[in-house]
C-alpha cells in the first residue's frame, strides 16, 4: 500500500487556514490596517493556500493511480453515539478531516488558481471603493469556506463548508448593504438556499440512518471497519444484496442531496438567486457566482456518484433537469440588456450543462467543463467588470459599443472567453462542452431520452453562442452609444486587473488540451486521473456503458454543434452588426415572446405569487391572532381581573393588616420611650456612658481584684 | 526607675483627665487631642511594664500605639475637614447625625 | 534620688499641662500643652531606658501629629472663645464618674500592694547599664517576632493616609 | 585618651561631707565634659550665627559685584557685634489681641529646639554633649523639626494674616520635605548600620570612603530638603517679601525676631552637621586611613596661619588707626589659634588633643563648606511658586527618595552577596535611580502639562 506523503500533504491543513487566518485579522482590526497591508495580506494568503495546494495536488500525483488518496483527521469533532454499519456498530464520528483525491485536488485548484486571481484583480477593481478591508475579509472567508466545502471528507464537514459559502455569498451580495436591492438580493440568495439545504440536510440525515456515517471513503486511514466510508460501506451492503440497484432509499438520498445542489448551483426551480446576486460587486459575482461556489453542487454530486450511479431515476432527474435549466436560462439571456444579468443566465445554463453531464454519467466531462467554464467564466465576470469599470459603472448593453479599440487589454480577452464558451475549436469550451454532449448521444439507444437530451444540448449551444455574440458585439461593435460625459473619461483598467485577465484568456484556450487525446478516441488523460473516484461501486456489468461509436461518428457529432454555434454567431453578427436595427424589428414582430423572455418567464411573479405572498398573508393572520385574541382577551382581560381582586385586597390590607402593624408599632413606641432617652446622637454622652459602663465593671470586679494581681506575676 | 505604681498613677491620671476631656470638650479637635492622651496613658504603662519585665515586646506594642495615633488623627482631622466644609462647624453638640 | 527628681518633673508636668489641657478654652492652647504633655512623657520613655520610643514620640507625636492638629485648627478658623461646656450636667456626671474611677483603680493598686511580693513590683529590674541597645533590641523583636504585626500597621498606615486625602482633598465641584 | 573618657578626680572626696554635696560633685564628676560641653554651644552658636551673617552679606555682596557691610571695624568685623546691640535696644512690640503667652513662648521654642538638637552632634570626636544616646541622628532630626511648632505658633499667636499664611506655608513646606529629607538619611543609615552620630563617622572611616560618594542622590535630596527645612532660597516662601511681608516674623521685632533669626542659622548649621556627619564623613580628615597622607595635619594651622597674614596685609591699608590695630589683633588671635593647632602635632605628650582639635576644625570647615552652599544658591537661584514647591516635594523627591532607599539597599547587598566593588555597585545603582528620576520627572510634567490646575498637596486653601 503506497501512500502518498511530503511536507504538502502532512501540512494539507494548512490551505484552508491562511485564508482563515487573514479573514480574522481583516474582520477583526482591518479597520486600522492601511490598504497595502490590507491586499498584501489577503492576496499573499489566498497565494500561500494556492502554493501549498498546488503543492499538495503534486506528492498526490507522486503516488500511483490507484492509491491516489490522501486523507487526515485533525480532530474528532462530533462523537454522537453508535450507529449499525456493516461491520456491526461503529461509533458514529463526524471528525475534522481532509480529503484530497484527484476529484478534489482538481477542486481546490481551480478555487485558489482562480480565487487568486479574481483577489489579485479586486485590488484594482475596489481600489476606490469604501469597505475594502471589509471586502476582502468576506473573500477570504469565503476562500476559507469553499476550501472546507472541497477538502471536507465527511459530509458535515462538507456541509459546513457549504453553509460558509452562503453566508459570504449572503455578505457579498449584500456588500453594498446600503442599496436596497443589493441587501434584498443576499437575503433572496440566502431564502432560496436554504431551501435547497434543507433537502441536503434531509439527505444527510437519510445517509447517517442508512450506512451509518457520512466519510466518503476510508481510503487512506487504514482499517475500513475502524473508519468506515460511505463507499465502503455502500460497496459492503451491494455485494451483501442489502441494497439493490435504484432501492428507493438510495433514490430519494439521490433526490434530497439533488434538490441541495440545485438550490446551491441555481438549477431548476431554486435559480432565480443568481440574477439578482449580480448587485454583488463583480469580482464576488466573477469568483462566487461564476467559478466556485455555484458549482459546489456538481462538485457534491460528482462526490456522491456511487450513490447516483446505483438510482438510474434519480440520475435521469439529475440530467432532464439539468438540460431544462441550460435550454430554459439561455433562452432568458437572449433578451436580457444587462451585461452582468445575460453572463449570470449563461451561468446558469452552463451549470445546467454539467448536471446534464452527471445525470448521463459522464461525471468526468461534467467536472471537466467545471473547470474550463471556470475559466472562461470568470475571464468573462472580469471582463465585464473591466467594462463596467472603464465606463465608470455603466451596465446597460443599450449604453455600449464600439469599445474594441477603447479597451484593447480587456476586449482581447472577452474575445477569447467569447469563443470559448460559444464552443469554438481548439478552445477550452469547445473539448468540455463536446464531451458532455457526446457522452449524451452515446448513452442513446436509437431514439430516446438521452437523444432528446442531446438535442437541447445541441441547441442550447447556438443559443449560448446567440447571446454571448450578441453580448459581444453590443458592447465591443457597432456605433458607440455611450453618452458624451461618460465617453470622455473611458480609461483601460489598471494592470492589476488585466493581467489576470490575460492570463485567465491564456487558461481558456490551453484549458481544454489535457483532453485533447480524446479527439481521435483515445481515453483523455483527465478521465482517467478521475477513474478512481468517478467509477461507482457495483461491478462492470451493470455500470454506466457508453456506446463508442467510430471516430467519423464523433467528428460528425462534433461538426454539428459547432455548426449550430456558428449559426448563432453569424446571426448574432446579422441581427446586431450587419443590420443594427433587425433585432428591434426582430422583437417587434413577436412582441409577446419577446417581452416573455425579457421578464424571465415571470418566473420571479409566479414565486412571488404562489410562496411569498402567501407567506405574507399568513404572518399577518398571525400578527392578527395575537393582537386580539392573546394580547386583547388573554393580557388585558386577565389585566383587569387582576385589578378587580386587587381593589378588594388593598381594602383588606389598609384595615386589617397594616391596621395590626401600625398598632404593634405604637405598642413597640410606647414601651422603648424611655430606651429612646439614651441616644442622644451626641458621640460625648456615648463616651460617657462607655465610661460608667467601665466603672460599674471594675466596681464589681475590684472584689476578685487579688486574683488578678496574682495573675500578673 | 520607681516602683511600677508610680507609672500606674501616672497612667492612671493620664486617662482619667484624657476621658473627661472626650466627654466635656465641645471643640472635636479637642476632643481628639483628649483621645491622644488617653492613648499616652497606655503607653506610659506599656514602656514601664517591658521595663520591669526587660522584655521589649511592650515598647513594641506603645510604637504601635504611636502609629494608630497617627493614623487616627490623620483620618479624624480629615474628617473634621470635610465635615467642617459642609456644616461650619466643629463642636461636638451639633454633630448629631448619630440620631436621624 | 535623681531618678525620683527626674519622675516627678516629668510626671508633674505632665499631668499638670493635661489637666490645664482639658480645660483651656482656646483650642491652640490646648494643643500646645498636649503638646507639653507629650514631651514630658516622652522624659519618661527616657527615663524608663527606651530611647527609641522616646524619640518616635518625639517625633511623630510633637513633630508630626500635633503640628497637624495645629495645622487644623487653623484651618478650621474656629477660634471663638465659646463657652467651652455646655451639657453641664454630663460635666458633673463626667467628674463623679472619673473620680469614681480613679478611686476604685487606686483601691485595687494599694490592695495590690498589700499582697506578698512587695505589690507589684515582679522582680527588681535589670539595672540601666546592664540593658541590651535599646534601638536594636526593638528592632530585632519587631521585625522577627512582630513581624506580622508590622505589617499590618503598615498597612493601616497607608490606608490611613489614603482615607485622610479622600476625606480631606477639596472636590472640584464645591469652589 | 583624657578627653574622650572624661573622668578626672577634679575633687577629691574627703569622708566629711553632706550627702547632697557629695551627689553634686559626683554628678559634675560624672558629667563635667557634658556641661562644658553644652555651655560652650550655648555661649558661641550666637556669635557664629551673627558671623555667618556677616559673611552671607559679604558674599552676596561679592558676588553682586558691591563691599558690602565695610563701616563698623575694618571689612565691617564688627557688624554682627553692633546687629546684636541694636536688636536687644529695639523696641519690643506685641500687637493687640495677639495671644500673649504663644506670641512669647513661639520663638523660644524655636530657638530651643534648634540649640537642643545640637546637643546630639558631634563635633569631633570628643566634643559631644549627649554622648552614648544611641538614637542619635533621631534625635537631632526630631528635636530640630520641634521648631516648626515655634513658627506655626508664632505665625498664628501674632494674629496677622501674612504671618498666619506665613506660619502655614512654612508648616506645609516642612511637612513635606522632612519627609524626603528623612527617606535621604534612612539611605545613609543603612550604609552606616547604626543610629550613633560617632558611630555613624567611625563606619565612614572603617569603609575608607564618605557616604557622599556611596549615596550621591541621597546627599542630593537632603540638600535640596534642608534648604526647604531651614525656609532659605529658594524656598523661603514662608518669608517671601514679595507676596508676605515678612512671612510669620511679620509682627516680631527686636529680641523675639533675633530669637527667631538665631534659631534659623542654628538650624543651618544642625542640617550642616546632620549632611556632614552622615555624608562627609564628619570630623575625620580627608583621606583618614591613608597615612602617606598624614602630613595633611598640618593643613588646619596653615590656612588659619594663612587668614592671619591676610589680616596682617591688610592691617596696612586700613583707614583709620584703630582699624589697623584692630587687625594686628585679628591676625594675632589667628596665629594664637594656629599654634594652638600645630604645638600638639610636634610635642609628643601633648598629643591626646589632636584629635578633638582638628576633628572639630574638619568639621567646622565642612559644615561651613554645605552653608556656603546654601548662601550660593540663594544669591543665584529666583523663588519658586507654592504649588511648583509641592509639586517638586510629592512628585518628584519623595519618590525619588523612596527608590533611593531601594538602590541603596540593592546596592549594599550587591555588594555583601555577590562581592561587587562598592563604588560599582553605588555608580550603577545611583544610575537606575537616576533613570527612574527622569521617567518621574517627565511623569510630572506630562501631568501639569495634562492638568491646568495640578492638584497641590493637602494644604491647598492657603497656598499663596
Amino acid at each position: 500500500m503506497v501512500t502518498p506523503f511530503g511536507y504538502f500533504l502532512t501540512h494539507l491543513w494548512l490551505v484552508p487556514l491562511f485564508p482563515l487566518t487573514s479573514a480574522s485579522l481583516m474582520l477583526l482590526i482591518g479597520r486600522l490596517l492601511p490598504k497595502g497591508a490590507v491586499s498584501f495580506l489577503c492576496v499573499g494568503s489566498v497565494f500561500l493556500s494556492f502554493v501549498h495546494a498546488a503543492g499538495a495536488v503534486f506528492e498526490l500525483l507522486a503516488a500511483p493511480p490507484a492509491h491516489r488518496v490522501f486523507q487526515s483527521i485533525l480532530f474528532e469533532w462530533v462523537t454522537a453515539g453508535v450507529m449499525p454499519t456493516f461491520g456491526g456498530a461503529t461509533s458514529f464520528a463526524a471528525d475534522w478531516g481532509y480529503l484530497l483525491d484527484p476529484l478534489s485536488s482538481i477542486m481546490v485548484l481551480v478555487v485558489t488558481g482562480v480565487g487568486f486571481l479574481i483577489h489579485v484583480y479586486s485590488i484594482g477593481y475596489m481600489g476606490r471603493e469604501g469597505g475594502y478591508y471589509r471586502f476582502f475579509g468576506y473573500l477570504n472567508l469565503f476562500m476559507f469556506s469553499m476550501l472546507t466545502l472541497v477538502l471536507a471528507n465527511n459530509l458535515l464537514l462538507l456541509f459546513v463548508g457549504w453553509e460558509g459559502v452562503g453566508l459570504c455569498s449572503y455578505l457579498l451580495i449584500g456588500f453594498y448593504f446600503l442599496k436596497k436591492s443589493a441587501s434584498d438580493a443576499g437575503k433572496k440568495a440566502f431564502i432560496v438556499n436554504r431551501v435547497g439545504d434543507t433537502g441536503f440536510l434531509l439527505g444527510i440525515f437519510f445517509i447517517a440512518t442508512t450506512f451509518g456515517t457520512i466519510r466518503f471513503t476510508s481510503q487512506g486511514l487504514g482499517d475500513p471497519r475502524g473508519f468506515p466510508g460511505i463507499f465502503e460501506v455502500l460497496a459492503a451492503m451491494v455485494k451483501q444484496g442489502r441494497l439493490a440497484f435504484g432501492a428507493p432509499v438510495l433514490t430519494t438520498i439521490a433526490l434530497l442531496l439533488f434538490v441541495g445542489a440545485t438550490g446551491k448551483s441555481a438549477q431548476l426551480p431554486l435559480y432565480v438567486w443568481l440574477p439578482d446576486a449580480m448587485e454583488g460587486p463583480t469580482p464576488v459575482s466573477a469568483l462566487i457566482h461564476a467559478a466556485t461556489m455555484v458549482t459546489a453542487g456538481v462538485y457534491m454530486v460528482a462526490r456522491m456518484n456511487a450513490i447516483y450511479q446505483l438510482s438510474p431515476a434519480a440520475m435521469d432527474v439529475v440530467a432532464v433537469v439539468g438540460a431544462l435549466t441550460a435550454v430554459f436560462a439561455a433562452t432568458m439571456a437572449l433578451a436580457q440588456t444587462d451585461i452582468k444579468k445575460v453572463l449570470a443566465y449563461s451561468t446558469i445554463s452552463q451549470l445546467g450543462y454539467m448536471f446534464l453531464a452527471l445525470g448521463v454519467g459522464a461525471f468526468a466531462a461534467g467536472i471537466f467543463h467545471l473547470m474550463t467554464h471556470a475559466f472562461f467564466k470568470a475571464l468573462l465576470f472580469l471582463g465585464a467588470g473591466s467594462v463596467i469599470h472603464a465606463l465608470s459603472g455603466e451596465q446597460d448593453l443599450r449604453k455600449m459599443g464600439g469599445l474594441w479599440n477603447a479597451i484593447p487589454a480587456t476586449s482581447r480577452p472577452f474575445l477569447v472567453a467569447t469563443l470559448a464558451i460559444a464552443g469554438m475549436p481548439p478552445l477550452a469550451g469547445f473539448f468540455s462542452k463536446d464531451e458532455i454532449l457526446g457522452r449524451t448521444i452515446a448513452r442513446s439507444a436509437m431514439l430516446d431520452r438521452y437523444l432528446a437530451l442531446w438535442i437541447i444540448g445541441v441547441f442550447t449551444a447556438g443559443l449560448t453562442a446567440f447571446y454571448m455574440f450578441r453580448l459581444l458585439n453590443l458592447t465591443f461593435f457597432g456605433l458607440s452609444r455611450i453618452p458624451h460625459e461618460v465617453e470622455h473619461h473611458i480609461h483601460e483598467s489598471p494592470k492589476s486587473m488585466t493581467i489576470p485577465l490575460a492570463i485567465l484568456a491564456l487558461l481558456s484556450i490551453v484549458g481544454g488540451w489535457v483532453a485533447l487525446p480524446a479527439l481521435w478516441g483515445a481515453e483523455s488523460p483527465f478521465e482517467k486521473f478521475l477513474e478512481p473516484v468517478l467509477s461507482g461501486v457495483i461491478p462492470e456489468t451493470g455500470a454506466i456503458q457508453f456506446a463508442h461509436h467510430p471516430l467519423i461518428i464523433e467528428f460528425l457529432l462534433m461538426a454539428v454543434s459547432v455548426a449550430v454555434a456558428g449559426f448563432g454567431i453569424w446571426l448574432a453578427y446579422r441581427l446586431y452588426l450587419k443590420f443594427p436595427h433587425l433585432h428591434s424589428k426582430v422583437a417587434a414582430s413577436w412582441p409577446r415572446l419577446h417581452k416573455l423572455l425579457n421578464n424571465k418567464y415571470y418566473v420571479d411573479e409566479l414565486y412571488d405569487a404562489i410562496f411569498v405572498n402567501r407567506i405574507k398573508d399568513l404572518s399577518t393572520a398571525f400578527a392578527l391572532f395575537d393582537t386580539r385574541v392573546i394580547d386583547g382577551l388573554g393580557v388585558d382581560g386577565s389585566a383587569s381581573l387582576t385589578r378587580i381582586l386587587s381593589q378588594i385586597s388593598m381594602w383588606g390590607d389598609k384595615w386589617v393588616v397594616d391596621g395590626m402593624v401600625n398598632f404593634v408599632g405604637k405598642f413597640t413606641q410606647l414601651l422603648s420611650h424611655p430606651v429612646r432617652m439614651f441616644q442622644t446622637g451626641l458621640f460625648s454622652s456615648y463616651a460617657m456612658w462607655i465610661l460608667i459602663g467601665l466603672a460599674i465593671l471594675l466596681g464589681y470586679y475590684s472584689r476578685h481584684m487579688e486574683v488578678l494581681v496574682r495573675h500578673l506575676r | 526607675m520607681m516602683s511600677p505604681a508610680h507609672y500606674l498613677f501616672l497612667s492612671l491620671a493620664l486617662f482619667l483627665i484624657g476621658s473627661i476631656g472626650v466627654i466635656t470638650r465641645r471643640n472635636v479637635i479637642v476632643v481628639l487631642m483628649s483621645i491622644e492622651l488617653i492613648l499616652n496613658a497606655v503607653n506610659i504603662n506599656l514602656v514601664a511594664f517591658s521595663r520591669i519585665f526587660g522584655d521589649v515586646s511592650g515598647q513594641v506594642f506603645a510604637l504601635f500605639i504611636i502609629a494608630d495615633a497617627a493614623a487616627e488623627a490623620a483620618v479624624g482631622l480629615g474628617i473634621i475637614i470635610a465635615f467642617f466644609r459642609n456644616r461650619e462647624t466643629v463642636l461636638a453638640d451639633e454633630m448629631d447625625l448619630l440620631k436621624w | 534620688m535623681l531618678a525620683s527628681i527626674v519622675f516627678y518633673f516629668f510626671a508633674g508636668m505632665a499631668v499638670a499641662s493635661a489637666a490645664l489641657m482639658v480645660t483651656r478654652r482656646n483650642a491652640v492652647h490646648s494643643a500646645v500643652l498636649l503638646v507639653t504633655t507629650l514631651l514630658a512623657t516622652a522624659g519618661i520613655f527616657l527615663q524608663l531606658r527606651a530611647e527609641f520610643i522616646f524619640i518616635a514620640q518625639i517625633i511623630l507625636y510633637v513633630g508630626g501629629i500635633m503640628v497637624l492638629f495645629i495645622f487644623v485648627i487653623m484651618l478650621v478658623r474656629f477660634d471663638v472663645a465659646l463657652q467651652h461646656i455646655r451639657f453641664r450636667l454630663q460635666r458633673w456626671v463626667a467628674l463623679f464618674v472619673a473620680l469614681a474611677l480613679g478611686v476604685e483603680i487606686t483601691i485595687v493598686l494599694l490592695f495590690a500592694r498589700r499582697l506578698p511580693g512587695q505589690g507589684l513590683l515582679i522582680e527588681e529590674p535589670a539595672s540601666a547599664d546592664k540593658l541590651p541597645p535599646n534601638t536594636e533590641e526593638l528592632a530585632r523583636s519587631l521585625f522577627s517576632s512582630y513581624l506580622l504585626p508590622f505589617e499590618i500597621v503598615s498597612v493601616l498606615l497607608l490606608v490611613a493616609m489614603v482615607g485622610a486625602v479622600v476625606m480631606a482633598k477639596k472636590r472640584i465641584n464645591d469652589q | 585618651m583624657l578627653f574622650a573618657s572624661g573622668k578626672v578626680d577634679f575633687f577629691p572626696v574627703h569622708p566629711p561631707m553632706t550627702p547632697t554635696l557629695q551627689a553634686i560633685l559626683t554628678f559634675l564628676q560624672n558629667w563635667w565634659v557634658e556641661i562644658t560641653c553644652g555651655v560652650v554651644i550655648v555661649a558661641v552658636v550666637p556669635l557664629i550665627a551673627g558671623y555667618v551673617v556677616l559673611v552671607e552679606r559679604k558674599l552676596m555682596a561679592d558676588m553682586q559685584a558691591r563691599l558690602g557691610p565695610m563701616r563698623v571695624g575694618p571689612h565691617g568685623l564688627l557688624q554682627p557685634i553692633a546687629d546684636a546691640v541694636k536688636l536687644l535696644l529695639k523696641e519690643d512690640i506685641i500687637p493687640d489681641n495677639a495671644d500673649k503667652l504663644i506670641f512669647w513662648l513661639a520663638p523660644v521654642i524655636s530657638m530651643v529646639a534648634a540649640m537642643t538638637s545640637m546637643g546630639a552632634i558631634a563635633f569631633g570626636p570628643t566634643f559631644q554633649v549627649a554622648r552614648d544616646i544611641n538614637v542619635g541622628i533621631l534625635f537631632v532630626i526630631g528635636v530640630s523639626s520641634l521648631g516648626l511648632l515655634g513658627i506655626i505658633l508664632g505665625g498664628w499667636a501674632s494674629n496677622s494674616h501674612y504671618s498666619i499664611i506665613g506660619a502655614i506655608r512654612s508648616t506645609a513646606q516642612l511637612v513635606s520635605y522632612e519627609t524626603a529629607a528623612g527617606f535621604a538619611i534612612v539611605s545613609a543609615l543603612l550604609l552606616a548600620g547604626t543610629l550613633k552620630i560617632r558611630a555613624i563617622v567611625e563606619a565612614q572611616q572603617q569603609s575608607g570612603v564618605w557616604f557622599i560618594f556611596l549615596a550621591p542622590i541621597a546627599f542630593f535630596i537632603y540638600l535640596v530638603a534642608s534648604i526647604a527645612e531651614t525656609n532659605r532660597a529658594p524656598f523661603d516662601l514662608p518669608e517671601a517679601e514679595s507676596e508676605l511681608v515678612a512671612g510669620y516674623m511679620t509682627e516680631y521685632s527686636g529680641f523675639r525676631w533675633s530669637l527667631y533669626f538665631l534659631g534659623e542659622y542654628a538650624n543651618m548649621i544642625v542640617v550642616g552637621s546632620v549632611a556632614t556627619t552622615l555624608f562627609l564623613g564628619g570630623w575625620l580628615r580627608p583621606f583618614p586611613n591613608v597615612h602617606w597622607l598624614d602630613w595633611l595635619d598640618i593643613v588646619p594651622p596653615l590656612m588659619i596661619a594663612a587668614a592671619g597674614v591676610y589680616c596682617v596685609y591688610r592691617a596696612g591699608k586700613q583707614p583709620a588707626p584703630v582699624q589697623t590695630w584692630f587687625m594686628w589683633a585679628v591676625a594675632l588671635a589667628c596665629f594664637a589659634v594656629a599654634a594652638i593647632f600645630a604645638v600638639p602635632l610636634f610635642v609628643a605628650p601633648l598629643k591626646f588633643v589632636v584629635p578633638g582639635l582638628h576633628g572639630a576644625f574638619w568639621f567646622l570647615l565642612k559644615v561651613s563648606g554645605y552653608i556656603y552652599v546654601f548662601m550660593w544658591l540663594r544669591f543665584t537661584l529666583p523663588r519658586y511658586r507654592f504649588d511648583q514647591l509641592m509639586h517638586l516635594g510629592w512628585y518628584i523627591l519623595i519618590p525619588l527618595a523612596i527608590v533611593n532607599v531601594l538602590a541603596v539597599g540593592v546596592a549594599m547587598i550587591l555588594e555583601a552577596e555577590f562581592g561587587w566593588n562598592h563604588w560599582l555597585a553605588a555608580a550603577v545603582t545611583s544610575l537606575v535611580t537616576l533613570g527612574i528620576a527622569a521617567f518621574l520627572v517627565n511623569l510630572h510634567d506630562k501631568r501639569t502639562a495634562a492638568a491646568s490646575s495640578p492638584a497641590a498637596s493637602v494644604t491647598d486653601p492657603y497656598a499663596g
